[in-house]
């Protein structure tokens, strides 16, 4: 039986029993049984996805207007101008779709499919909420670091097949910032996954049943994490790919439409990653109050993170590109090995 | 995207109510290119000044889903505004067809309207409708930030009465 | 230093260096005015510079076409000694030429250039003498009192 | 390391500046439905006064065709020998070139040519932008 | 390509900034020849506004100049106009009187806190925070609005006369004025924490293309770029044109001449220009706002060079008068147009990143630099 006060993830649940007995019942194989199962997963996500990317957008302008005392989008129609999103999509999916005429036409293509797929493959190993997750493999998190490591490809080969100036400087900062970020990035979360010692999206959660790790030593990874995640997703005071100001627009210049719309949305789908990791890693995923459904609390949490990445865009300015090296390099990553060294410590004592 | 507007409403037109389907379709698209019109963020002379005005917070371009882009790539909209020379005037070409189709173009005070107080200087362009074709033109030098929000709304209305039918 | 002094130094280097006197009919002038040939103006400068008097700023650097003649104007200024002066060097309408000053004050680089793009004066020994605010291809100089503007395809 | 904090507490304090105007209600005005309130002396489109006879004030002195630095306002004018003064028969100012300096109100002997505040001014076409008498005389 | 890059092991970049690129303040075009990120040569393509200012004033006549020089340097217009009546009025020895005089000095030192809020504001987008951009046009359109009640425009004033000014201030207006400097000393601080002493701002600023004492008089710079270099040159002080000797007020200096001191001159200056205009208020009396003269100008014939200090720096215009109703020759020595010359040398060795650094800090007017 299922009550309106138990979880999202228990309704799954739930659901995938009926399923079950009703597959037995038929006596459906059980690998047809399976994928449908996790197909019915997938198009939710897919759902889901588009939900956020288009949420997110909103959000940023909605947000970036009122630090900036203006309203946003108002009048595109709804409360608040909530369909501007959705005009913004339909227009840029019926927009001409250049392609300039020097450009390596067939990476100058693929480049938007490359770096919006694996954002999407992102989502799977996310736990949602208790028994919500696509798939709770044993290596979850760092499924997530090797795909996001894929988006720089795809940064590159968009700057690279533009065939313009300012995309491909675009694209070898973005090349070398992700590199260089993404090692204080994992780093800062290995002290998580030494307290916890195992690398199970679930686990981790569970971990935190009773104090959330962003409440303990692991205080130090969480604000790395943050520092290097926003490096990762490139916004600002990293976005230095994109620098509106140096680069005209960075590794998108040359692109427009649909294409272009493929790159806004995997950036705010990054994003989402960025910020659902911090969730589950720092924050205790869907551990929340026992009235809250588990999905409410993990949403709220990773809106909370997505609010302070937009915060962060729209106070400070723009690091240089030597010095976002310097910072990562001769900052950042000694900071993580110190936090490693103090979870280290602190989870020795602790035993 | 030429499936969805070039032979979609062919074939469409020629199904019995076809053309209610196709004027529904004009307005979603419609509805959807008006309310998202991205300028260039792109600056000539004075108006560019006033221009900045209305991207600030007391006029705020981004209720109506004006959202400044900064490559000619990505903008449906570009403002002429202000002086616009013959050095210039090419470029300003350039940019023009660097942008993608459906493109808008909003003359912004006197100078790019007629060459305003430089109608008998030796290197303006008397008028950006020799160079571009225009869709709204402002008066004023430089028009208020408010006559700009009007003429995107003017802009607006314009592009309401847009069709991707082939009956006329 | 007053006027009458700083002339009587300037006379002593370069006596080819006089007080300009204003026109008749015309208002006097309302700093120290000097004339220099041109030919030696690029030394002058120098000495200006460096010399006892240190007018080391160049406030502005015009051309001006006087019909019969062309003329360059420096405004001088010493930030150190505060004293100003206006030099004035005539040329030729037919071959306006006069040496540059760019190597002594920087500020005279675009200066020059504008000049030369508006009056076609030239300055020999400039760095990079070239049409500075014209388009490319313009002909003729805009600033000259016998300039007519050809309409083309943007009038 | 007191680097750091004091990085650190710099940062925190423009990020609390940020986060102070996200609670205040921003300035905007929004446009379209609300407007704001423009100073009377605000140097919009020209108009044409009457006088109090109701017919028009301006005798065809030619003063604003003449100091208009722009040449963007013609004029023609004929003599009424009734009256026995002058009346502009044609009383043109093309808007797409006036520089709005206000030199031709304050020439303007008899004060009968003024600013309005509007500004509400686009067309769609240029010759639009040029307003004759009919739209001038007010 | 695979030639060069046999013969010399790297490819030397061109690259093109501008005219249109969303931070060269206009249509500047940067040519940059780059050994990857770092700049080997730099050479700024101006023109891309000219508009033949110069070759116009002759055809119009002086009055009529005065709503031309608008469009010098259209974001500090009152300035401009201040530069463009002083030379007429020294030709025909007019005294303005003392009521018109405050009142200049009030609309020039109000356009000096406007100029250097959009200074603040587009530097910040520059180095790439957006929001202060929002919050200096939000102050700046209280000036716009004391400025339109004034004068009804809000970007070309067209206010200042020869022998005075157009229109007397409306009664709002001083107590417009005092209520606008009350509310704006407390934001100058809200600035320096947002952006001044960021750490990341003064990362992007501090020690980047600095100028040396030497180099900024060789390049004759003026306005805050000279006085960042620690040189006090300051025309209201220097040379004192209108009734500025009365006021007592600092020139900010700076120490090193770098992006951070040229940016910290400009915040100075605004909280000095405040100064200015308090002072000048309580000194503002009634009284007449024009001189007697004539409705035709006829300057007599002569010549002279009359400068102002602009929020830029010194606006010079250097008139020739032949007796007519027009200008015989009309010289505009830009401020912006001088301060840009420096350029090319400044960005030799930057990287790319700090070109926008660089450039935001001279803060240059299109319109002043091609005229």
């Amino acid at each position: 039986m299922i009550y309106a006060s138990q979880s999202l993830g228990d309704l799954w649940v739930w659901l995938l029993e009926r399923l079950a007995e009703f597959c037995g019942w038929l006596g459906i194989p059980e690998v047809i049984r399976y994928s449908v199962e996790k197909g019915a997963y997938a198009i939710g996500l897919l759902v889901f996805i588009s939900l956020t990317a288009l949420v997110l957008i909103y959000m940023e302008r909605k947000v970036s207007a009122h630090m900036q005392l203006r309203y946003g989008p108002m009048w595109t129609g709804g409360w608040h101008g909530w369909s501007q999103t959705i005009a913004d999509m339909i227009k840029l999916l019926l927009k001409e779709d250049v392609i300039p005429d020097k450009a390596d036409r067939w990476v100058h293509r693929v480049a938007p499919i490359v770096v919006f797929v694996p954002s999407l493959l992102g989502f799977l190993v996310i736990p949602f909420d208790k028994h919500l997750i696509g798939a709770d493999l044993n290596v979850g998190i760092l499924i997530i670091f090797g795909f996001s490591s894929i988006a720089v490809l795809s940064i590159f080969m968009g700057g690279w097949a533009s065939n313009n100036k300012y995309t491909l400087l675009g694209g070898l900062r973005s090349a070398a910032q992700m590199i260089s970020y993404e090692l204080p990035l994992v780093l800062s979360v290995l002290g998580v996954i030494m307290t916890v010692g195992s690398l199970k999206m679930s686990d981790i959660v569970m971990a935190q049943k009773d104090v959330w790790f962003l409440f303990t030593p692991n205080f130090l990874g969480f604000i790395i994490y943050i520092i290097a995640g926003t490096a990762e997703v490139n916004r600002t005071p990293f976005d230095i790919p994109e620098a509106e100001s140096e680069l005209v627009s960075g590794y998108n210049t040359e692109y427009s439409g649909l294409k272009y719309g493929f790159f806004m949305l995997s950036e705010f789908t990054n994003t989402f990653i960025i910020s659902a990791i911090a969730a589950t890693f720092f924050m205790g995923g869907w551990n929340g109050p026992s009235w809250l459904p588990g999905i409410v609390s993990f949403l709220g949490k990773t809106y909370l993170i997505v609010f302070l990445l937009m915060w962060f865009r729209w106070t400070f300015p723009r690091f240089r590109v030597d010095r976002l090296m310097d910072f990562g390099w001769k900052f950042l990553l000694p900071l993580s090995f110190f936090n490693i060294l103090m979870i280290a410590v602190w989870v020795l004592v602790k035993k | 995207m030429g499936l969805v507007l070039d032979k979609a409403p062919y074939i469409l037109e020629s199904f019995p109510g076809g053309s209610y389907v196709v004027t529904s379709m004009d307005w979603v698209i419609n509805w959807s290119r008006k309310s998202s019109l991205w300028p260039l963020s792109f600056g000539l002379a004075c108006c560019a000044i006033e221009w900045m005005a209305d991207v600030g917070s007391r006029n705020d371009f981004d209720r109506f889903g004006v959202f400044p882009r900064p490559t000619p790539r990505q903008a449906d909209l570009i403002f002429i505004s202000g002086t616009l020379t013959k050095k210039m005037a090419s470029r300003v070409r350039r940019l023009y067809e660097q942008m993608a189709e459906p493109r808008y173009v909003i003359s912004m005070g006197s100078c790019s309207n007629t060459g305003g107080p430089f109608y008998d200087s030796y290197s303006v362009v008397k008028g950006v409708d020799k160079v571009l074709p225009v869709d709204v033109y402002i008066a004023g030098c430089p028009p208020r930030p408010e006559a700009v929000l009007l003429s995107i709304l003017k802009l607006q209305e314009k592009i309401m009465t847009e069709t991707i039918s082939h009956k006329k | 230093m007053t006027d009458q002094e700083i002339l009587a130094k300037i006379a002593e280097k370069f006596p080819a260096v006089v007080e300009s006197k204003p026109a008749a009919g015309t208002l006097p002038a309302y700093s120290l005015t000097v004339e220099a040939p041109a030919a030696s103006i690029a030394e002058v400068c120098a000495w200006l510079k460096s010399g006892g008097l240190k007018f080391d700023y160049l406030a502005s650097l015009s051309g001006v076409d006087l019909k019969d003649k062309l003329q360059v104007v420096y405004h001088l200024y010493s930030l150190e000694m505060k004293h100003k002066l206006v030099l004035k060097v005539n040329l030729d309408r037919a071959v306006p030429e006069l040496p540059s000053v760019s190597s002594v004050w920087q500020a005279a680089n675009w200066h020059e250039r504008e000049a030369y793009d508006m009056f076609g004066i030239k300055f020999t020994g400039h760095p990079y003498l070239e049409r500075i605010l014209t388009a490319e291809g313009f002909e003729g100089y805009p600033l000259l009192k016998d300039f007519i503007a050809k309409p083309d395809q943007y009038d | 390391m007191t680097k750091i904090f004091k990085y650190t507490w710099a940062i925190l304090k423009g990020m609390g500046i940020t986060l102070k105007y996200f609670f205040i209600k921003p300035v905007t005005v929004q446009y379209p439905k609300e407007k704001i309130k423009i100073s009377p002396r605000w140097r919009g489109t020209l108009k044409q006064l009457k006088n109090e006879k109701g017919e028009e004030a301006c005798d065809g002195c030619r003063i604003c065709e003449k100091i208009c630095p722009v040449n963007c306002i013609s004029m023609e004018v004929y003599k009424d020998e009734k009256k026995n003064r002058r009346f502009t028969s044609s009383y043109t100012v093309n808007f797409g070139r006036c520089m709005f300096c206000g030199l031709c109100v304050e020439a303007c002997p008899k004060k009968c040519l003024v600013h309005t505040t509007d500004f509400e001014f686009c067309t769609y076409e240029r010759e639009s932008l040029i307003l004759t008498k009919d739209k001038i005389l007010r | 390509m695979t030639e060069t890059l046999k013969n010399t092991g790297f490819e030397e970049m061109t690259l093109n900034m501008g005219p249109q690129h969303p931070s060269t303040h206009g249509v500047l075009h940067l040519l940059l020849k780059m050994d990857g990120e770092v700049i080997t040569e730099a050479r700024p393509d101006i023109g891309y506004l000219h508009r033949g200012m110069e070759k116009l004033a002759e055809k119009r006549t002086w009055g009529a100049n005065i709503a031309l020089s608008d469009r010098w340097d259209y974001i500090a217009s009152m300035s401009n106009n201040f530069a463009a009546v002083l030379g007429p009025e020294k030709l025909m020895n007019i005294a303005v009187p003392k009521r018109a005089e405050y009142i200049r000095i009030i609309m020039a030192e109000l356009n000096r806190i406007a100029s250097h809020l959009i200074f603040f504001g587009t530097y910040g987008i520059d180095i790439g925070a957006f929001t202060p951009f929002f919050y200096a046009f939000r102050e700046r359109e209280m000036i716009l609005d004391l400025y339109e009640s004034v004068c009804g425009a809000r970007l070309t004033y067209n206010y200042f006369r020869i022998g005075g000014v157009s229109a007397d201030l409306p009664e709002e207006f001083v107590p417009g004025v005092k209520a606008f400097i009350k509310y704006f000393r407390p934001k100058l601080k809200e600035y320096d924490t947002l952006l001044s002493t960021n750490p990341i701002f003064m990362d992007r600023t501090v020690g980047v293309g600095a100028i040396s004492k030497e180099e900024a008089v060789d390049w004759a710079l003026s306005g805050p770029n000279i006085r960042a270099s620690g040189i006090s040159f300051d025309i209201r002080k220097e040379d004192p044109y209108s009734v500025y000797s009365e006021f007592d007020f600092n020139i900010p200096t700076g120490k090193n001449g770098d992006c951070w001191d040229r940016y910290m001159v400009r915040m100075n200056e605004m909280s000095e220009s405040a100064r200015i205009i308090e002072q000048a208020l309580e000194k503002l009396e009634p009284g007449d706002i024009m001189a007697k003269v004539a409705k035709v100008i006829r300057p007599p014939a002569g010549e002279i060079y009359t400068h102002v200090e602009a929020p830029k720096g010194e606006l010079g215009v250097y008139c020739i008068s032949d007796g007519s109703t027009m200008p015989y020759r009309y010289k505009v020595r830009g401020p912006s147009f001088v301060n840009l010359a420096i350029l090319q040398k400044m960005l030799r060795g930057l990287k790319i990143a700090d070109v926008v650094a660089v450039l935001g800090s001279i803060d240059i007017v299109l319109g002043e630099v091609d005229r």
